[in-house]
């Protein structure tokens, strides 16, 4: 048993092992191991010419992974924060996800690092920022919420051929253990983490532990499905599970407005409006920033309670 | 510096080192909510760079610029309070450490993506002169910072548009675990300067009548019309990034040379020996200190936290 | 009658000539008037002092307005295309969005200039960004189809206290004349801009006009709703009109994934289920880049066909 | 350079300029969709710096490097094709203009946010290194785009990872309406290079074999490990912005004196005076252009628009 950051460290030396290709490009990721120690030892076994620091340059460092996945490296980019990917906007989605399309030639990189709230990490150390990258093309969207699934699906994602954002919730880190595969798990592919028949809970990342905790209270009542990847979206594994339940719960951490659940609701509305006997419900953050305090944080987050009371009424319905 | 001044400065200098030394027992109790950044060794800096300012310039402190707060009139229970999460703090327990404000005294909040504050404090001095306002805006960059867009697409603005507007580099040789060897490829962060013609000044940083002085000239040219100005203090880091590093990457010897360069027990040296103060104006000083942290961390520790209903609003005027 | 464009320039020149904290930033907007010549003629009108040039610096040219909004004063600034604001992300997303929650300050700015597509302007000089702008709290997007409204809500965009995003459709710029009043027009109030009975064809900014188009065909059944603001949201209008059509159509030029008509399908259907009486459909772009030759944006635009295919299919459900 | 190669320059300079006059008469005719951006005055800094690059080596061009096209073996019909958003160009009708490439000629298509190639090229000469590949990345950025937050962070970075890059700034007095002097507050280009202790050399921007030699050198430089190098090759846009802009904001002097420097009539003047080249064997040349551009704009103008269909897909491998 290895918690999720052993994971995630393990799935990169296995990728740096089996491809000389893979390099680890970040703020203070070489001796240091990074500022969670996410890549800590790595430079030791791989040498400092594939495990390189960088300047405070967020967008610098993007540009540079996507010139280096032109001339065929497999750059695995670390922002110290995610919330930081905000500097190197630019180049992840107007350069890297236009490429292919606009001239034929995709970037192969993964841009990697801790999101999510839940530490007091107050508002730029705390994002969710799945919205900001599916809402543009080009970017693949991958969230874990268990140790296997970071080792398995960073692997994919290093060997992808194009770019892929890799959200790591900082909360999971070290409370999350599990036995982790050798193999790459495949991209797209959503789990069902519990059965039930009277209502479907879709969700990914930290918030899949939440709704199973909340799943336990209602017997074989509710299902849970974690998505794991958000783009590409397993839709066909959420139209089966709602198909059978007939009612659904999109459940997550990142603001409501235009998040993840807002385009499940419209994906299942416009296809199985006939399948459904109850409206398909949000549970997601208010749209404002993420508070410090701990309290405050507590009562932006989304928790168990909310979740299960989405859950009791739809169940009711 | 005036008699009175000094006296200030080594008030100051003292405050935000207790200060930060009653942060860490409270770190230690664990009652500071997230990491704790230290200034330690560095003060002189932020100290001697806000005395200078006059009070309708602004500042923009980042987050080891506590003392840049001290002058600016916050006292010792604002810091405790955002450090402790508390909802006596700035913003409510909204946000942490450093990140509080006030536009009333002239203090902006800082955002954590380094760089940022320049291009605002960029606009803060020449929306003043817009307004025919004599202000101008300072605020401070590390040398890792440096090295973001924002350090140059606000430079250069500043000195296009020949906005009030002071910078001040705190060269204190590492960035988190980075040294400035592997931020940059030139050993004085006044290079940067060359490339907006902006001119630039190497400062002793721990020395606080050097910072003081040279902050003065900086002030002096920027609120001229003349532009803006660039200062590099150079200065060490004598803690690691935050507490909970324990910075084995700086070399011993590093650390041992800077030892003997502490800018507190400097200028008491100074005071004592060069300028004539009598040891008890000293001590009375630090009296002063002893009261006002005793005072404000018993403030800070009572103080209730925030209930859950403060987290939701406050996002628009209305 | 005058051009969106004038309408956009007077509502600039009104707010220039009533408050002098008004000042406009950007890239050749004063002796040149700015590259769609937008800003024509107003450094004459209100000197340099007040209509300032800046170098190529999208971050620094926010990061500026939002120092000067501190100071007191109302900047509004123009990007060259709205597609560079991309540039400026961060300062936006993470400064001034989030100033007002963190620390009760909030910066009195606006955003403006060309988005969407239509002219063969390509991949980066005809987005549609609102979804970027609206997945983050603290930014108000308005994106207005006519002239009057261009007029009236960029004057209370620029009274605003907070960050507002206005956004203009580089289509309509000269396509589209109207009378304009001389007063702002409140933000958050949709516009019916045709009875219907059947259905609500939800949309803004140029897809208002190809809705109303497409609305003719259809007698007295299709009720066309523009926005006009989509940060605040006229919900209640929204609600309003599918609570009387029970069915409705959102349509938009931006990406489908994730754009505004995620947000509002969610919205209704969460609200709204006992009245739907067909599934929430939406009408928007394929998730990919803008291609340029007329033919290719032609067919990547969703265009009047389309919207008139789901009109009908959503009829005869 | 060799006899050879200055005929070769010669005749890559006329064939820029036939190219873009054809491309003039197009767009005249309707028949370019967009806008029209000319190279007019700056030809030489293409073609010189592209001329001296080895065949391993990659160049993104910015929109006004229409030479380095041609001499990467790109043929006018590739050009008059994205301007005329034919089926046939080498995006097939999905970008404009300049934006195209292919990796397997060592081109990078470029986007249009001004700064951004420089990471990127950053990127392929470091990321080459890696891979122990002889590769030097050259890239161009306007006097505009050096105001940037990614020229800095570009050249910040390949200057601490030594990447072997060189990046030609074109200081061709503008940036649309913006004249130098309100971008920023220095006079040349190379003061900017000075922040990142990156070796930088003004050369004549419409001399071609000037261009051409310092280009050599810079590549020699980047390519022995020393790190980037910085060209500031002086010039003038002789044209507007782009057709549809008239320019008037130009001073008529500056236009006049710069019109007496054009790089195509004091090459053409070299080759004959001091090179002792003789008319026949650039008429020689022309004749080629001729034939190639009528050759290539016959294609353009036969070539079919994609039809709808070619809109969709292709955002992802698979
Ligand atoms: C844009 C951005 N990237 C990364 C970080 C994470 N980070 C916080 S502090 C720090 C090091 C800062 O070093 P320096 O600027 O030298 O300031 P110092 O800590 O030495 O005072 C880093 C990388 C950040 N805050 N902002
Ligand atoms: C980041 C960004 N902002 C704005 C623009 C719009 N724009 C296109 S070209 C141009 C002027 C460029 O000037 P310069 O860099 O000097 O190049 P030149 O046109 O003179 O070759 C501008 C502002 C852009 N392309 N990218
Ligand atoms: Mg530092
Ligand atoms: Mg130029």
């Amino acid at each position: 048993m290895i918690t999720m950051l052993e994971a995630i460290r393990q799935a990169m030396r296995d990728e740096l092992a089996a491809d000389d290709k893979v390099v680890l490009i970040g703020q203070d990721i070489a001796e240091f191991g990074g500022a969670f120690k996410v890549t800590q030892g790595l430079v030791d076994e791989f040498g400092s010419e594939r495990v390189v620091d960088t300047p405070i340059s967020e967008s610098a460092m993007i540009g540079a992974a996507i010139g280096a996945a032109m001339v065929g490296l497999k750059p695995v980019v670390e922002m110290q924060f995610i919330d930081f990917l905000a500097c190197g906007y630019n180049q992840l989605v107007n350069f890297a996800g236009k490429m292919r399309y606009r001239w034929g030639q995709g970037a192969s990189l993964v841009v990697r690092g801790p999101c999510g709230a839940g530490v007091s990490g107050s508002a730029f150390h705390s994002q969710s920022p799945e919205s900001s990258y599916l809402c543009v093309p080009g970017i693949k969207v991958i969230y874990p919420s268990t140790a296997e699934d970071a080792y398995g699906l960073l692997r994919s994602a290093i060997q992808d051929p194009d770019p892929v954002l890799f959200l790591e919730h900082k909360f999971l880190y070290r409370r999350i253990k599990g036995e982790i595969g050798s193999k790459p798990i495949p991209l797209g592919q959503a789990a069902t983490r519990r059965r039930g028949h009277g209502l479907t809970v879709v969700t990914y990342g930290a918030a899949v532990h939440t709704a199973l905790e909340v799943a336990e209270q209602f017997g074989d009542q509710v299902e849970v499905l974690d998505l794991r990847c958000l783009l590409p979206l397993d839709e066909a594994a959420v139209f089966e599970s709602v198909r059978r339940t007939n009612k659904v719960v999109l459940y997550h951490e990142a603001q409501k407005t235009l998040g993840m659940g807002a385009e499940l609701s419209a994906r299942i509305s416009e296809s199985l409006f006939e399948y459904l006997d109850g409206p398909v419900t949000r549970v997601a953050a208010p749209d404002s920033p993420i508070p410090f305090s701990p309290n405050l944080e507590k009562a932006w987050l989304p928790g168990s309670e909310q979740l299960a009371q989405a859950c009791r009424q739809l169940l009711n319905y | 510096m005036t008699s009175e001044q000094k006296l200030q400065a080594y008030y100051f200098l003292k405050l935000n080192r207790a200060l930060e030394e009653r942060l860490l027992s409270f770190y230690k109790q664990n009652k500071v909510v997230g990491g704790l950044y230290r200034s330690l060794g560095q003060e002189a800096i932020s100290i001697g760079s806000a005395m200078a300012l006059q009070p309708q310039d602004w500042v923009a402190p980042l987050i080891r610029n506590v003392g840049a707060f001290l002058v600016r009139g916050y006292r010792p229970r604002d810091l405790f309070t955002q450090y402790m999460a508390k909802a006596t703090s700035p913003t409510c327990g909204r946000d942490c450490n450093t990140h509080f404000g006030d536009i009333q005294r002239g203090v902006v909040a800082p955002i954590s993506m380094l760089g940022a504050m320049i291009p605002v404090m960029v606009g803060v001095g020449w929306g003043s002169r817009m307004q025919g306002v004599d202000r101008v805006g300072l605020t401070y960059i590390g040398d890792g910072g440096t090295s973001t867009g924002d350090f140059h697409e606000g430079l250069n603005l500043a000195s296009v548009w020949k906005a009030p507007m002071v910078l001040i580099a705190e060269h204190n040789q590492f960035a988190y675990s980075t040294p400035t060897s592997k931020q940059m490829a030139i050993t004085d962060l006044v290079d940067r300067a060359k490339a907006y013609a902006i001119p630039a000044e190497i400062v002793d940083g721990n020395d606080v009548l050097a910072v003081f002085a040279a902050t003065g000239r900086a002030l002096e040219h920027a609120r001229s019309g003349q532009g803006p100005y660039f200062l590099e203090c150079k200065t060490m880091r004598m803690r690691g990034h935050a507490e909970h590093d324990d910075a084995r990457y700086v070399p011993a010897e590093l650390l041992e040379q800077w030892r003997g360069k502490d800018p507190i027990e400097r200028f008491t040296r100074q005071l004592l020996d060069e300028f004539g103060f009598a040891p008890e104006q000293l001590s009375e000083q630090d009296e002063r200190v002893k009261v006002l942290i005793e005072e404000d961390a018993e403030f800070a520790d009572n103080s209730p936290y925030p209930d859950g209903s403060g987290a939701l609003g406050g996002v628009f005027a209305s």
